[in-house]
């Protein structure tokens, strides 16, 4: 019997410090076992649990995507016992990584439609895994429209800066990217919160356009009325949540909502399934 | 005390009915025998499902810590103490609070008078002195003050120290009682067989954390067994770990217990939790001539100094 | 709670007086080897399942 | 299915042949109380008992339990890696234990052994263990099995189920492992056949003497929602004082947690029974709590058992009715009065 609470071991490749208040690294991971990476078989929008020898384990959402091969990416916010360990922590160092787990976007529905990403702050991990699979030149022509809106405080705070910058200059994908506030005066892109501009930006809904949100609640709650106006029908609103999780696999009891755990029955719910769940998130 | 009810009930409706208290606090009859559930009363028509017997041992003053409302409290002598503990410690204020006083006469061991029938007890039948069980082929007739709590068999603050009504005139306190026999008992063990006795007495707990929820004075946002940064006490069910809590535990109530029971009486596994801070409170009566919540005018020896301390320890 | 007598100390020393200092150092860890080492609250690798 | 009968007098011998290749667990008194423990060599079960205070739950599922360790000694190979740890998972037997805590057993294999995950320690326990239930000719007056679809001769669960008749054992095998079990013990199983009668006769005798109900007919077609929003969740968990002992003596209770522990170099890591009543059960890095107040979490307790599990599973309450929480909850919060509350919720 294979044992799911058994994590692989990885090797720290590489760690980037993605933001300006130092709380956001990305560490870049590689399987010990090369047998490992077939067995961890993802996609986007899945999340894993890192696991540190002696300090327990953390739940976090897969930056890399299934198409960029020999490596696995997370983004970890600096906020407990195991984040603070971890960024501490340094190439070359040994950790685990436990999974894929829980669901992911789903991609066989979306295909042949309109794909809108809507992403605020630090949730932008799966949004990138996400862009990165959809620009993919294999699955590319899957999809229709892509549009990103992603916002953080100030240009400091953007996750993966240059990867925006790339994205920028492409024409199969439209990027809005935008800040809350910035005094930067070279600052080329778009002022405001995230709401305002999809407003703005976003294509209105139809039934050929989904749209993927993640973000702190504050974001998600002032998005959904505008996607209400821009006619999304809420079974193509789909959501990551986040919840405090153990065993990432439906087991240990503590993430449900309702009768759905979010570790293996999410953490990606449409807006319409969350409508008939308690509001316990 | 069965009479004191209707008192209650007619204090609660007066409360509720001229909006000085937005809930009277009180006990509600319970499902299982000699058990009765704390409750909250609102409306005028609710008042009525109050009741008072020899089975409210919970100490209500574990309901206040933090609340906003203004709120009228049924209490007992200990509950009385606790809830002077939390006015000085500014969990409540004191004009938050109607205290409905109960001059108490002891509540029944539950567990104690279920060990003492042959077989499950079905019916109970309390009398002013007496307490009548019945069960499948049996009937017997305890003297309800054969049966008491230890703590309450032991108290000496039977009728509340602080009140703004009292349902009745005060009862006798108890002067020719030993107190601290069992807590003697421990003294003089040899410090080996000290360590043996509390690793036995420990051995059933689940830490299930009853013993602390149940008191009114562990209302810390997070309880050091729950700390992660540092973690102080490991989480399983290795015996250190229990003994820490239970030691800790007890360390932080110096001073502050009031010997309510609500430990003992909380734990499902029957463990004596009371021979920890019985200890403590013991200590603090011959160190400091302090008994924990007699008083709102003066503060607890433990935050507070004193030239006159006692210092013989300090070398 | 079965820690013998002893093992815990209480001193009130002044950052004047250095030489009480080190005599109380001195005589409390003459006590404590004598007692040896406490193996009561020691706590190894959890013992469970 | 076959009945066969056990002279008492043969009761010891035979478990003393079982003791050889099975780890026995039974029923035993400890101070007032009875609770579910290893037999040491010759310790018969006291099958003279009430309902034990905690479940056995606990032989299959320990409270604390190792599950992987490893060295942080980087002069070692596999310095940081978690490695599996040996387990034993040799036969054993809980004697005695109540229809009600097999059933239980049944109810929670749901969420350890799901068709997505399959939990190895759980599972590798359970499997190993033979559960040899004793009919409860005496409920107490808290049981309520026979309404929480169970009852106290039920055979779900149980391996074997045995009834106490005057100076013999009737022995019912239900399943394949009671069958390995009795050749184990080698009780003369050829002496005249018994049957069931007898044993459907006290069932029903025992099960009449069970008055306390609930009713949970109409949990199913409510809404989840509605019922999450209702308004008597506040005075259902006044008294609550958010201890786990509800879930802690719960026979159907699951929930854990993982930690890490290390000592100096090496360490493990290791799982430990956790309770819906603690606010740190949820209780997020960022300090954000979803059930931040009592009254979120009492509501969770009986949702997951009244409603969650009942709309996940489809086949019933998560709670057999063996009455342990509303014995020992120190406070009085009573199941019954809550699934009826539930049941005959409306809007």
């Amino acid at each position: 019997m294979q044992n799911p609470y058994l994590p692989y071991p990885v090797r720290i490749e590489e760690i980037i410090t993605e933001t300006e208040d130092k709380n956001l690294k990305t560490f870049k991971l590689v399987f010990l076992n090369p047998d490992d990476e077939n067995k961890f078989n993802y996609n986007a929008g899945q999340f894993a649990e890192l696991s540190i020898a002696g300090k327990g384990e953390i739940p976090i959402g897969i930056a890399s995507s299934p198409t960029e091969k020999g490596f696995l990416m997370f983004t970890v916010n600096k906020v407990g016992l195991v984040t603070s360990h971890l960024h501490n922590m340094k190439p070359g160092d040994i950790m685990g990584v436990r999974g894929p787990l829980g669901n992911w976007y789903p991609w066989d529905i979306m295909e042949g439609k309109n794909v809108i990403i809507i992403g605020g702050g630090f949730a932008f991990t799966t949004l990138r895994s996400s862009i990165i699979y959809m620009l993919d030149p294999a699955n590319r022509p899957k999809y229709k429209d892509i549009h990103v809106i992603y916002g953080a405080r100030t240009p400091g705070m953007l996750l993966y800066r240059d990867e925006l910058s790339e994205w920028e200059k492409r024409d199969d994908i439209h990027m809005h990217i935008t800040v809350d506030a910035t005094d930067d005066p070279n600052w080329k892109y778009n002022v405001g919160f995230v709401p305002t501009i999809t407003d703005q930006k976003a294509p209105s809904g139809n039934t050929d356009t989904y749209a993927i949100v993640c973000g702190p609640p504050i974001m998600i709650k002032f998005t959904q009325p505008v996607l209400d106006k821009l006619d999304y029908a809420h079974d193509h609103i789909i959501m990551s949540l986040e919840m405090r999780m153990k065993c990432g696999i439906g087991i240990c009891g503590r993430c449900n909502i309702g009768k759905e755990f979010v570790c293996k029955d999410g953490p990606v719910f449409t807006l319409d399934q969350l409508n008939s769940m308690p509001k316990e998130y | 005390m069965l009479s004191y009810i209707d008192k209650i009930k007619e204090i609660s409706r007066r409360l509720l009915k001229e909006s000085k208290v937005d809930m009277v606090i009180g006990f509600r009859k319970g499902t299982v025998v000699m058990m009765n559930e704390p409750c909250f009363v609102k409306t005028v028509a609710d008042v009525d499902k109050l009741v008072w017997d020899s089975n409210c041992g919970i100490n209500l003053a574990n309901y206040l810590a933090n609340r906003t409302e203004k709120i009228g409290i049924v209490a007992k002598g200990c509950d009385s103490r606790n809830i002077v503990t939390h006015i000085i410690e500014n969990k409540i204020k004191r004009d938050q609070v109607v205290i409905i006083g109960v001059p108490c006469k002891g509540m029944i061991d539950r567990h104690n008078i279920e060990a003492m029938a042959e077989a499950e007890i079905q019916e109970v039948i309390e009398t002013d002195d007496t307490i009548q069980v019945k069960g499948a082929g049996f009937e017997k007739t305890l003297d309800k003050k054969e049966v008491l709590q230890e703590n309450c068999a032991i108290c000496v603050h039977r009728n509340p120290v602080i009140y703004d009504e009292l349902v009745a005139d005060e009862v006798k306190e108890q002067t020719d009682v030993d107190r601290y026999e069992d807590v003697r008992h421990i003294e003089a063990l040899s410090p080996e067989e000290k360590w043996d006795f509390f690793e036995d007495l420990l051995s059933t707990c689940i830490r299930c954390y009853g013993c602390r929820n149940a008191c009114p004075l562990c209302y810390c946002p997070t309880c050091f067994v729950d700390e992660s940064r540092p973690q102080w006490v490991g989480k399983s069910q290795d015996s250190t770990d229990i003994r820490t809590f239970h030691f800790l535990r007890a360390y932080h109530c110096a001073g502050r217990c009031t010997d309510c029971g609500a430990c003992e009486r909380a734990c499902p596994m029957g463990i004596k939790v009371r021979l920890f801070t019985k200890k403590l409170e013991k200590d603090c009566l011959e160190l400091f001539d302090w008994e924990a919540g007699l008083t709102l005018e003066k503060r607890p020896p433990l935050d507070t100094y004193r030239p006159d301390d006692p210092d013989e320890f300090i070398r | 709670m079965g820690i013998e007598p002893g093992r815990l100390q209480f001193s009130w020393i002044s950052s004047a007086e250095s030489t009480k200092f080190v005599e109380v150092v001195n005589e409390i860890t003459t006590v404590i080897k004598a007692l040896g080492p406490h193996e009561n609250f020691v706590k190894r690798e959890a013992s469970i399942a | 299915m076959k009945v066969i009968k056990i002279d008492k007098k043969e009761w010891a011998k035979g478990l003393e042949r079982l003791s050889k290749t099975y780890q026995l667990f039974g029923p035993a008194k400890h101070e007032a109380f009875f609770v579910f423990k290893a037999l040491e060599d010759g310790e018969l079960p006291d099958l003279d008992v009430q309902n034990t205070r905690l479940s056995p739950r606990s032989v299959i599922y320990p409270q604390s339990e190792k599950m992987f360790e490893y060295t942080l000694d980087e002069d070692q190979e596999d310095h940081h890696i978690l490695k599996e740890i040996d387990k034993e998972y040799s036969s054993r037997a809980i004697i005695g234990i109540r229809p009600c805590d097999a059933k239980a057993f049944l109810l929670v294999k749901r969420n350890f052994d799901a068709p997505e995950y399959k939990d190895p320690y759980w599972i590798k326990s359970y499997e190993a263990t033979t559960l040899v239930g004793h009919g409860c000719n005496a409920p107490c007056s808290c049981c309520f099995c026979t309404t929480a679809g169970c009852g106290p001769f039920h055979e779900e669960g149980l391996d074997i189920l045995l009834v106490d008749v005057d100076d013999t054992y009737l022995a019912k095998i239900i399943t394949e492992k009671g069958d390995r079990l009795l050749a184990a013990a080698g009780w003369d199983t050829k002496t005249d056949t018994a049957t069931n009668d007898p044993i459907e006769n006290m069932k029903e005798a025992a099960e009449a003497k069970i008055t306390s109900m609930v009713s949970t007919d109409q949990l199913k077609d409510k809404s989840t929602t509605d019922l999450f929003e209702a308004s008597f969740w506040e005075d259902v968990s006044f008294a609550c004082i958010n201890c786990g002992t509800c879930t802690y003596v719960c026979p159907t209770c699951w929930c854990f947690d993982i930690q890490d522990e290390t000592h100096g170099l090496s360490g493990i890591r290791m799982r430990n029974w956790d309770s819906c009543m603690y606010p740190l059960f949820t209780f997020h890095g960022s300090g954000h709590n979803p059930r931040d107040t009592k009254t979120q979490r009492v509501r969770q307790r009986f949702m997951h058992k009244l409603k969650y599990y009942v709309d996940k599973y489809d086949n019933g309450i998560q709670c057999v009715g063996c009455g342990r929480c509303v014995r020992f909850c120190p406070v009085n919060i009573d199941i019954r009065r809550v699934c009826d509350l539930m049941n005959s919720f409306e809007l």
